[in-house]
């Protein structure tokens, strides 16, 4: 769906972050977490791409002054990171964007009595964030939030106000364990025998230890990827990955923007 | 106040109005069926077909530059046959031309994708695409030399019926000796332009951004360059022209018409807005009411010099 | 923290750094006095000067398109006589080379004007623009054919003992052909890229934008085509190569010194910020400080492919 | 002079007309009537070209809530006609732009005993409320003030605030006389004989039936004319305009942003 949105708010929640609340239609709410949103900057032709964002949160909030207007809005979580962000960054309550969201292959949540375990780096925590506040409502959910450093581990508190249980470390240790937040999860899937699922999303290297441990530990794992996209609709073939099964002879792209962002972790090439 | 008379033809391909979608911009069509009616536009160009399914180049293949983006896809494709099988049959619930652009790996394969596609009514037409700057073999060849490109034309006019389009490259010193030699050799109508071969850089890693090292340029930023070689090649050559490159609002696509184009493609403007294809034919009728131009066909080539 | 050595050669020229100034874009320098330090930056490049003042083409000569600007100066300049006693004079008091770039309508002319600035102390080299899309006579012939070129070249050669730099055209089929009998008919070094030839229309009027129909395209938006060249160049020719096209940062001008450039200049950019010469110096010269990068040699052509 | 501007306010005073505050180091004061400023709309590439805007006003205010503070400020009137004045139109208090200002030359006072005559064309008024300001000070002014319509003659209480006499003349008659202006003026001039100086500034056809009038009643006549810049500092040569004596043999060709915007008519070939 393309729509035009408003910001309704945009805060730096952390050095570099910012959550930016937007309006969205109501059929928006029928996105599941994982899913993301393309959003075009600028009406200007730079930046002249759209740029995705995970959907970090999404809802409805009754509209002040009038006695029965609701308003759905998006949530998106963001790290400034060049020219689009940059921008993203400097707008301001009221600034108009045009979107089109939901896209994508949502997070599947799995069978009903299994232990849900969330794994976020950075700014890949934001749509674990969404998934949780799905996941609490059955389920016994536990994060393992990483970063570089304090400041990269967002949101931390949102989650657990959620009621998930959260471990937390830093490549410095200036927050919670000192290392790969990978090691920390391992850690606990080792001491523990309850059935579990995984859901990672980050910096590749991270997905690739995590899709790693999944399969030492034969636990289903769910990986959200990254790409760089053009059209965020399967039509320009830009932001595709490998496959298990390719090979150069037998080809095996997928993109990202259709069939992913979410994949199995056993449907992907990690090479 | 009646509506102006928007159809053109091509070839012989009757359309109802002159936006085409460019190929590799639009997948097999169905990707934009939610965005927009694909029976508002004039026709509908495929990706670009093998005759085996191709696994295209290696990631990233895309990149922004200002303006513009680089592409190196490198011409992944279901192949010829997937294609009939798995893409065309919606394609045939849609009441628009469908366009199939092939691309062969070598003479040969052009004369063969051309003969497959001979007998499918479905298809309204062919666009050879003799342009790609992306895979080594063939397209830099065909595509910068007159001789060559008459071969493959030549080839593919013994080979199918289907009216005939041509796609021309902007990287030659002379675009209108390419056009030239495609209509002698059969070419029944040109689109123009194809990307501008191009790079981008990562001083961080010190390497090129794309696997592929080149990529082809599009949008907004080659439209000079496109309208240039749309204005020289209309006044050299007697068959229709199909203008392409940076077109984003109707706008623009009036600008090709006026510089000597019949119809126009959208391509990485469906991108940007995937109902773009759409928006810019009904905002070209618009103009044409508002201006009081009874048919489209009055602006092909109005240029005052 | 030592500074980073920035100082480069080309064709014997020597430079502090390695930011030039593109020929049309920084008048004679005088008119960008008040805005920067004309000693920071590496060289000047003039106005392109042919043997009589040129009244140059009609007006509009100048149209903004996406990411980019036409232009159709048509070469209007002050004619070499009048550029040695009214604008040489305010050059000799700048501790910076000054290049002087050349612009003939005839092969004759080159060797006059080479000739010309022979004895002249105060000029460091030459810039030879066999590119410019604008005027008919000449400009695109001898841009556009090696042998034409090649011919200009060898003229000049034997005109000047003057650094001798060679300024390409990219509007054409094989750029590094052009690069080489540049080369083997005396270059000492190239610079490229010349403006795209590109074209705009003014739908309302249904005329083009600009008096002289087209115009060459330069700014941000030909930015990946000159970075290609540059990189296809160095491959092929071993004299130095100035990178040259919608350079507006340090950024991207490391990004063409990677692709193989010894030197840059700054084109387009000057209009937008008159202190962007030397600004993209200084910022060059912060990032190897930053990366810990001694010399600016070290980068040149260290492109990981 | 290159500089950072704040953007003070921006008020639509007609519809698709605003005038612009902004911020100014203290040297710009010495500007004189008639230069004009270059506007870097956007830090994007879009727009890329600086646009040119005469200055319709500046001075300095004390700034409040602080016990000695002066601003200098620069005002600019313009008309919404494209991308670069749209995107203008849209900035906010507090936004910034990049300015270069002053240049070109300014309009010359012209003798002491002289009454000025003003003649201003829809947004050509702007450069002319300075100039006023300036002549008020020591002469009689008076201003012929023309436009389509009633909503294109701008700021005209301004004028009479200063103290100006104003003649409005509209081309649909909803504002002053029906007509043009320069008949308005015409008469005016063919009526009175004290010396006279006429200062100009509009559209192309208005400003040649000026400089025709001029000639005619052998009156001195500056005129500012307006041309597609890219450089704004006698760099590009794109903004040239043909000087009285320009032939194909002899090219004579001014640059209006560094010989003008302001010329003496006669300096100009109007053919
Ligand atoms: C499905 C998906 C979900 C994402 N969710 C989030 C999120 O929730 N929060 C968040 O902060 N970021 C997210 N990203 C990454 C985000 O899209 C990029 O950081 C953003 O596009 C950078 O834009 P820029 O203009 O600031 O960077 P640029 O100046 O364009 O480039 C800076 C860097 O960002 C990368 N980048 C640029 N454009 C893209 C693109 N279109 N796709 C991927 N990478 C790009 C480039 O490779 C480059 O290294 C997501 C990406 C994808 C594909
Ligand atoms: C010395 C000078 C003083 C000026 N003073 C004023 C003023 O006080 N108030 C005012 O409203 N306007 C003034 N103008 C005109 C103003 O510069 C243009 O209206 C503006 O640049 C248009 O920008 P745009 O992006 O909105 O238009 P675009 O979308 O770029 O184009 C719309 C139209 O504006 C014209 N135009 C675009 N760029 C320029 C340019 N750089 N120079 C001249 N014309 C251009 C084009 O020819 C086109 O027809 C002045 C121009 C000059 C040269
Ligand atoms: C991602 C991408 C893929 C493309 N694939 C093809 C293709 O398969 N065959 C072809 O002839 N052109 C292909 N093109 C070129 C476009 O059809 C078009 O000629 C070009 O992009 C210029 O138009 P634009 O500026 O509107 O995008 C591709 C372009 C892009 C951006
Ligand atoms: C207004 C203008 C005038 C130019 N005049 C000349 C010229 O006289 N001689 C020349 O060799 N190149 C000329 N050029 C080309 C530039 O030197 C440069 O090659 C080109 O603009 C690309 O660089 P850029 O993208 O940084 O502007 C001119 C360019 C512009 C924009
Ligand atoms: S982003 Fe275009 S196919 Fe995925
Ligand atoms: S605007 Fe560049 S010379 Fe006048």
């Amino acid at each position: 769906m393309q729509f035009q949105s408003q910001v309704l708010s945009n805060i730096e929640v952390s050095p570099g972050y910012y959550r930016m609340r937007m309006t969205a239609p109501p059929a928006v709410l029928e996105a599941a977490a994982g899913q993301f949103v393309m959003v075009k900057v600028s009406r200007a032709i730079d930046p002249l791409l759209r740029r995705p964002f995970g959907i970090y949160d999404m809802g409805v909030f009754v509209t002040p002054y009038t006695d029965s207007g609701t308003q759905t809005f998006l949530e998106i979580l963001y790290k400034v990171v060049g020219h689009g962000t940059g921008m993203l960054a400097d707008m301001h309550q009221g600034d108009s964007l045009d979107i089109i969201a939901p896209l994508g292959k949502g997070f599947d949540h799995g069978a009903e009595d299994e232990e849900k375990i969330l794994v976020g780096g950075g700014v890949g925590l934001a749509p674990l964030y969404l998934l949780a506040k799905e996941l609490v409502k059955t389920h016994r959910v536990r994060l393992f939030a990483g970063g570089r450093s304090k400041e990269d581990v967002l949101c931390i508190t949102e989650f657990e106000r959620l009621g998930v249980e959260t471990y937390v470390a830093t490549d410095d240790g200036t927050l919670g364990d000192r290392g790969l937040v990978t090691q920390v999860m391992l850690k606990y899937l080792a001491a523990s025998r309850t059935p579990k699922r995984l859901f990672a999303c980050g910096p590749f290297p991270m997905l690739r230890a995590v899709a790693g441990i999944a399969e030492e530990m034969q636990v289903e794992c769910q990986v959200s990827l990254e790409a760089y996209m053009a059209c965020g609709m399967g039509a320009c073939l830009g932001c595709v990955v490998k496959g298990v099964n390719h090979s150069a002879e037998t080809p095996d792209y997928r993109c990202v923007c259709k069939d992913g962002p979410v994949f199995e972790s056993t449907d992907l090439s990690w090479e | 106040m009646t509506k102006p008379n928007m159809s053109v033809e091509i070839a012989g391909i009757k359309m109802r109005n002159p936006v085409m979608t460019a190929s590799g911009t639009f997948g097999y069509g169905r990707e934009f069926a939610d965005y927009m009616d694909l029976e508002s536009i004039g026709a509908i160009i495929t990706k670009g077909l093998s005759l085996r399914p191709k696994a295209g180049n290696n990631t990233p293949r895309i990149v922004e530059t200002p303006g513009g983006m680089l592409n190196a896809i490198g011409l992944q494709n279901v192949g010829i046959d997937a294609f009939i099988t798995t893409k065309l049959p919606f394609l045939r619930t849609v009441d628009t031309p469908v366009i199939v652009n092939l691309y062969g790996n070598s003479l040969e394969e052009y004369g063969e994708l051309a003969a497959r596609i001979d007998d499918l009514a479905e298809v309204s037409g062919v666009e050879v695409n003799i342009s790609c700057p992306n895979v080594k073999q063939g397209g830099i060849v065909f595509g910068t030399d007159p001789a060559a490109a008459a071969q493959v034309v030549g080839l593919v006019r013994k080979s199918t019926s289907k009216p005939l389009i041509v796609k021309l490259s902007p990287n030659v010193t002379d675009v209108v000796a390419m056009a030239r030699a495609c209509v002698d050799a059969g070419a029944e109508a040109l689109s123009l332009i194809n990307t501008l071969t191009g790079m981008a850089i990562d001083i961080n890693s010190r390497r090129p951004v794309l696997a592929n090292i080149t990529g082809g340029l599009s949008g907004p930023a080659i439209k000079p360059v496109a309208l240039r070689m749309v204005w020289q090649v209309s006044r050299a050559v007697k068959v229709p022209l199909i203008g392409i490159g940076g077109i984003m609002s109707a706008t623009d696509a009036l600008e090709f018409i006026l510089a000597g184009a019949t119809a126009v493609q959208v391509g990485t403007a469906n991108f940007l807005n995937p109902a773009a294809a759409e928006e810019i034919a009904a905002g070209m009728e618009s103009w044409l009411v508002e201006k009081g131009v009874k048919e489209i066909g009055e602006l092909v080539g109005a240029l005052k010099c």
